[in-house]
């Protein structure tokens, strides 16, 4: 993320720092990979009290930022959350909330987000669906006209934290396109199966909708008209994925580098053999590279850029990719102490894979950007 | 037994053919192995299949008769796993019982560890593992820290060992110490013979990351060994450990005649099958897909074509013997390109860990070929050195008592 | 190539070594790079008394090999050629050979087959067309039944010493499908352009047919069933450019670890560095790969094995790849004097480009082997 | 000249605009720039568009007015430089003559050298360039091996030097030479003021695999130097050297307040324009290779945001001065990357070299980037051992007397 922070800024690092080492540190996320949740509600409520809900949310709605730029403190919170392979729904929650603040025409959605602001709810975006891969443009879910407003029909896979979430918030196709519904977890046709994660934490289940009946204010903005709402969500997931991923590798390096320090092979420390020098100085220059890719798609996002899709896309074509071929190189550094259960290496390989594939992975990126940079040849799909 | 009195190898093969049908039970094609972890059945079964082998006059074939062994030529061995097939064998003996230890045994052992270690083995009574890396030590394994001192006639050894590969299975190791502290590294070592189920030994079993626990640590707390536990001369340890190498190189190149049936008995972690993740993920007519299809393909082929190439380099001499590590590179590079093509194959069913290959499970595993026998670095090492002649490393510990030697803090 | 070879192979490669080194050594071939043949005829036809040309022809027709395995035996010319970046219709002239000696349906082309063992004939496949990747199977040039035989129109280029060629093997589209006629480059209608070729001596040429007529006897094989013969030239084309990579390869990895001995930074010669020497244990790995996948290649299309097709494109996927990649690392290995005009690298690299690039990218093969171990999935083009 | 007279910025830019206007050539935006090696008709002309500036009263504007300049500040410069916009300028003389050379011997040489050659080069009279590195030489510039001895007041020079830029056109050269070699290898070098064009001096124009003539290597052979030659002190020509370093990455950071208007005049190799590769080898809809596009568009975007990223943090001194390294290998790698693209987009086109981009040209100069301005290896130990604080590569000629540092025989 940037270099340069402001002292509230700073701040506001060191609180969100000492509140995930003295609340989440890895022993306790190890705990919780045992658990059913993957996370704790009362301390995503006192974690939500340090405004980990409220950056992209207006003041009015109980939101507000430390430094005005929402999305950039946000980013900040995720770096750390990256650096603790944190738990909990700060991802899938903000991404619900930056659509819901987004959606300026249409239904009011006002007392639902006081309520996730406030750590009382906990949302999240039901996109992929099964066996697909990343297309939020066109749902297979439909959504059709229903007496009392809509009924939904379909499945949604790779839903985050779905067995957690109060609310999800649902692409579907409609009669008049592409349209986003929040539906309660807990609505009658509304059925929830964990699936496997790679992630120790963060959870995925699949999601199905058997004539759902949905009033029509469960609409998010207009019907028809979520291109755009999709469009941000996309921008902030990736946004804060890619922030999350720098954090981990940012600590990963950290304890990597010690480690070539510390460990004496043939009477020398790892750390003068010119060969593994050598493999340091390109990770550090990736990491570098990977914090400076975010910062901008971040800014660009916060600040509403003219190449903010584009810039997003970068960050996560080269984050992506680097981010787990650094960490496997990590592992090699390490030796065999690296691929076993007990050491922390895979927590974060879990974490950063996780990542490169969810919110399109960085090959499906790539052809975004191709449709940018060359669209007169796009693909007409 | 003279040359003259050897059954001759037809007469043998016909032998064990009607001895397999009647005695050994056959392979079940439907059995489902056993979740990583929980294979004591599996070392139950390992020993009676043994006895059986040894009670029908066929285990150790290529062993001398003094040792409890058959005394016959590998030619004989040969012709007894071709046999073999399809039957249940105790292949879990074959690495590193049979074909290491054993032999390492044999070569350096005194003619009471002859006897009794080995023959105990081929009766199905025992079963030998290798105690030989330590947590500080990764790939400078002369570097190791376990100490035996001498108290009277015995020896009292503390330390740790690691990465023993299914030492809980086991009843005696080859256990690697220090016993001269102001020798150079590779002087000052002595092997010992240690029974792995006593007091004084904590055994621990490393859970990989892929879930297996094949591979245990175990620590020495003022463990109190024989003056006949060492094995050939004090000191000369790294002569017993240079054999053991020697036999571990010629198993893993399919050359012991100490293996009975094919195999090691152990599953190793599949490779991903990059067709099926394709299909799964519902990509395989995806151009993109295809190219890595195809490129997987391709790498795949030419790891057979490289082995197959230097196998023959090595055994006509055209390539010097360190040219092993051309292969064990070129696997390991195989190995991690494959893997990653696996992930950008299954796109976003990544996320699930499971699916197609378990791809992301498969990938936190990357890894493992470049780290075990050897890491790769080790490879580069061996290949500019001893194939290319570059100049050696700089080895801080060279012709410097051990004792000055500077270990790091981890 | 392969480790082991035969007696008279090997006294064959002395020849082969001898003759080129004497004949064609490198300031000979910078030479040839400013003369507008790319070749000298003379020379070329004292090659072909060494048999270079007759490795893939029956001995009736005046053929004949060392081993009996005669593309074995022509992939160690070619092996030897690519060690000092040879000129001539050695490619060229064996991958037509190859397609008549295959064509044992249709007209008699002995004479031909005699003239171009003896090297007085030089013959070239013209098998890509302007603009156009490899899709030999599908050629925009048309043959038209004419008063007398057949009526070509169409264009072809990448067609290699055309300018130098006195047959052109040509690949036709006809009313009954893929058709090859050999075409006297002389043939009214037929006009030769040269183009920019970036191998310093092998040549490449447009070439234009308007209204070429030319008499059944021209067919190679049967009307509309050249499709085995496209594949088996192509076949041998990959096995010879291979080898002859190979051959690049091997001199150049020579040269450049003798300079790593000899050339000294801070008081150390360069092979003592140890990111260095890991760079060159790798490729002395490739290259060690690439050798052996030729090999098996060679042996699989000189058996005819089921699975040539295959080992061909796996052959050209890894060679073609991993060439260019150890190549440019040789380079910089040298430093600034490896992109200097002077330094012989260059020489290299071209050809190894060059052969990457022809009769299938990498890429292309990729796409072949997936035809092959997915084929159910295999676009209908 | 004391502060209270300096012209105002603002009244300086208001002359400096009008007099252009009147003076200087319009840029022709449709010239042709010349091919590789031909550039002697740029030369002359730089040298009149200099005569012009200096006669203009608008040459060398932060160069003290003792030696030739106007004495103003970089505000001055910046303003005149925004107004040069759209004029033909003498900008081959930006780098090296007025921001490398010139201000080293403002900092090191003599009052005369300070007095002759700075207000000739302002004047347009003289062209100055860098004799430092060596055939034999590679990363290593201190390990240099040409020699100066003396002889009486004189200096004799003899050896090679190469890769000195656009050395063809220049009149006075920066020529760093060993002059003890008893002392260990920094402490035995002194640096010379030489004239290029004289009898001893034999000049060799480098031609690299893309055409381009603007490296040249010298050859010495006794040539005489007089001694008010040497540039700071005899076996201090180290200190000067790392002023021209230091000058040379200010300058290549865009920050030196001596250089005029934007630019260097000399076009470098253009990258390649990935997009219009695929659209003219027919592939720019093809799935494959839009993926490439987008990935090599992605690491363009990415290496300019790396730089903005590692500028900020020196500026702000949150990184430290090694890390601009990070920048260099960044770039050698976006190129290498870009470059592989290209010649997989372009296919079997890649044939001809020519084409769109010249892609087959362009990639035999792939490791340009890594090489020029210290080469990615040296990069690497800089960023391991300087920023990560790694330990530093064995040095052999590390306080060592230079004749006794091994030397390559190449």
């Amino acid at each position: 993320m940037d270099l340069v922070l402001s002292a509230d800024q700073k701040l506001f690092r060191a609180t969100v720092k000492g509140f995930l080492e003295k609340e989440a540190p890895l022993t306790r996320v190890r705990e919780l990979a045992d658990t059913s949740t993957g996370f704790d509600r009362d301390w995503w409520s006192r974690a939500a009290e340090l405004g980990w809900t409220a950056m992209l949310v207006s003041e009015e709605l109980g939101g507000g930022s430390v430094s005005g730029d929402g999305l950039l403190d946000l980013a900040i919170v995720a770096e750390e959350f990256g650096r603790g392979v944190g738990p909990g729904p700060l991802l899938a929650t903000n991404i619900v909330l930056a659509g819901l603040a987004a959606a300026t025409d249409g239904p009011d959605h006002s007392h639902i987000v006081e309520a996730l602001v406030s750590g009382e709810s906990v949302a999240t975006w039901a996109v992929y669906e099964p066996g697909g891969q990343w297309s939020p443009l066109t749902p297979g879910l439909t959504a059709k006209p229903g007496s009392d407003g809509f009924v939904l029909d379909g499945v949604k896979d790779r839903v985050e934290l779905a067995e957690q979430a109060d609310l999800l918030l649902v692409t579907a196709t409609t009669e008049q396109g592409l349209t986003q519904f929040l539906v309660p977890a807990d609505a009658a046709g509304v059925s929830v199966e964990a699936s496997r994660s790679l992630d120790l934490v963060r959870r995925f289940a699949e999601v199905r909708f058997a004539g759902v009946e949905v009033p029509g204010s469960a609409v998010v903005g207009l019907v028809g008209r979520a291109e755009p709402l999709v469009e941000r969500q996309l921008q902030v997931a990736i946004v804060l994925q890619s922030a999350e991923t720098c954090g981990a590798l940012e600590r990963v390096f950290e304890f990597t580098t010690q480690w070539a320090f510390d460990r004496y092979s043939f009477g020398r420390p790892l750390a003068s053999y010119q060969a593994l020098k050598h493999r340091f100085a390109d990770m550090k220059t990736w990491i570098e590279a990977c914090h400076a890719t975010t910062g901008a798609a971040a800014r660009a996002v916060q600040d509403g850029a003219e190449d903010a899709a584009e810039l997003v896309s970068v960050a996560k074509s080269y984050v992506g990719s680097r981010s787990t071929q650094i960490l496997q190189d990590c592992v090699q550094m390490h030796g065999g102490i690296g691929v076993t259960w007990e050491h922390d290496l895979h927590l974060y390989l879990r974490r950063a894979t996780v990542n490169r594939a969810l919110y399109g992975t960085p090959e499906d990126h790539r052809l975004r950007i191709a449709d940018i940079i060359a669209p007169s040849e796009r693909k007409t799909s | 037994m003279t040359d003259s009195t050897v059954e001759a190898v037809e007469s043998f093969r016909l032998r064990a053919r009607a001895w397999l049908a009647e005695n050994m039970p056959r392979v079940d094609v439907d059995a489902v192995p056993p979740p990583p972890g929980d294979d004591d059945a599996e070392w139950v079964r390992t020993r009676e299949l043994q006895k059986k082998l040894y009670a029908g006059g066929f285990a150790g074939i290529c062993f001398p008769s003094e040792y409890g062994g058959l005394g016959l030529t590998p030619e004989h061995q040969r012709a007894f796993t071709e046999e073999s097939e399809g039957y249940e064998m105790p292949l879990l003996l074959n690495v590193p019982t049979f074909s290491i230890c054993a032999p390492t045994i044999m070569d350096m052992g005194s003619e009471q560890q002859k006897r009794e270690r080995i023959s105990a083995a081929i009766r199905g009574d025992e079963i030998l593992v290798q105690f030989l890396s330590e947590p500080s030590g990764g790939s400078d394994l002369a570097g190791l820290v376990t100490r035996a001192d001498r108290d009277g006639d015995t020896w009292v050894l503390n330390g740790a060992k690691t990465w023993s590969t299914c030492a809980y299975a086991a009843d005696y190791a080859l256990c690697l110490a220090r016993t001269d502290w102001d020798a150079p590294k590779h002087r000052g070592l002595t092997m010992f013979l240690v029974k792995v189920h006593q007091p004084g030994i904590t055994m621990r079993r490393i859970t990989q990351v892929s879930g297996s626990t094949e591979f245990c640590e175990e620590f020495f707390d003022d463990l109190v060994l024989p003056a006949d536990a060492v094995v050939g001369e004090v000191n000369g340890g790294w002569a017993v450990a240079s054999r053991q190498l020697f036999h571990e190189r010629t198993a893993v190149g399919g050359g012991s005649p100490f293996t009975s049936g094919r195999g090691t008995g152990r599953v190793s972690q599949p490779k991903p099958d990059l067709v099926q993740i394709a299909r799964a993920s519902g990509r395989a007519a995806d151009p993109r897909v295809r190219e890595m299809l195809g490129e997987g393909h391709a790498l795949e082929r030419v790891q057979e074509q490289l082995i197959r190439r230097v196998s023959i380099g090595l055994e006509t001499g055209q390539m010097p013997s360190p040219a092993a590590s051309i292969m064990r590179l070129g696997h390991a590079e195989t190995d991690w390109r494959v893997d990653d093509l696996a992930l950008e194959i299954a796109g976003g069913l990544a996320v699930s860990g499971e699916g197609p290959g378990r791809v992301g499970d498969n990938f936190l595993m990357r890894q493992g070929a470049s780290l075990g026998g050897g890491s790769t670095e080790m490879s580069r090492n061996i290949i500019s050195e001893r194939i290319l002649g570059m100049p050696r490393e700089y080895a801080a510990d060279r012709d410097v008592p051990f004792s000055q030697v500077k270990r790091g803090s981890s």
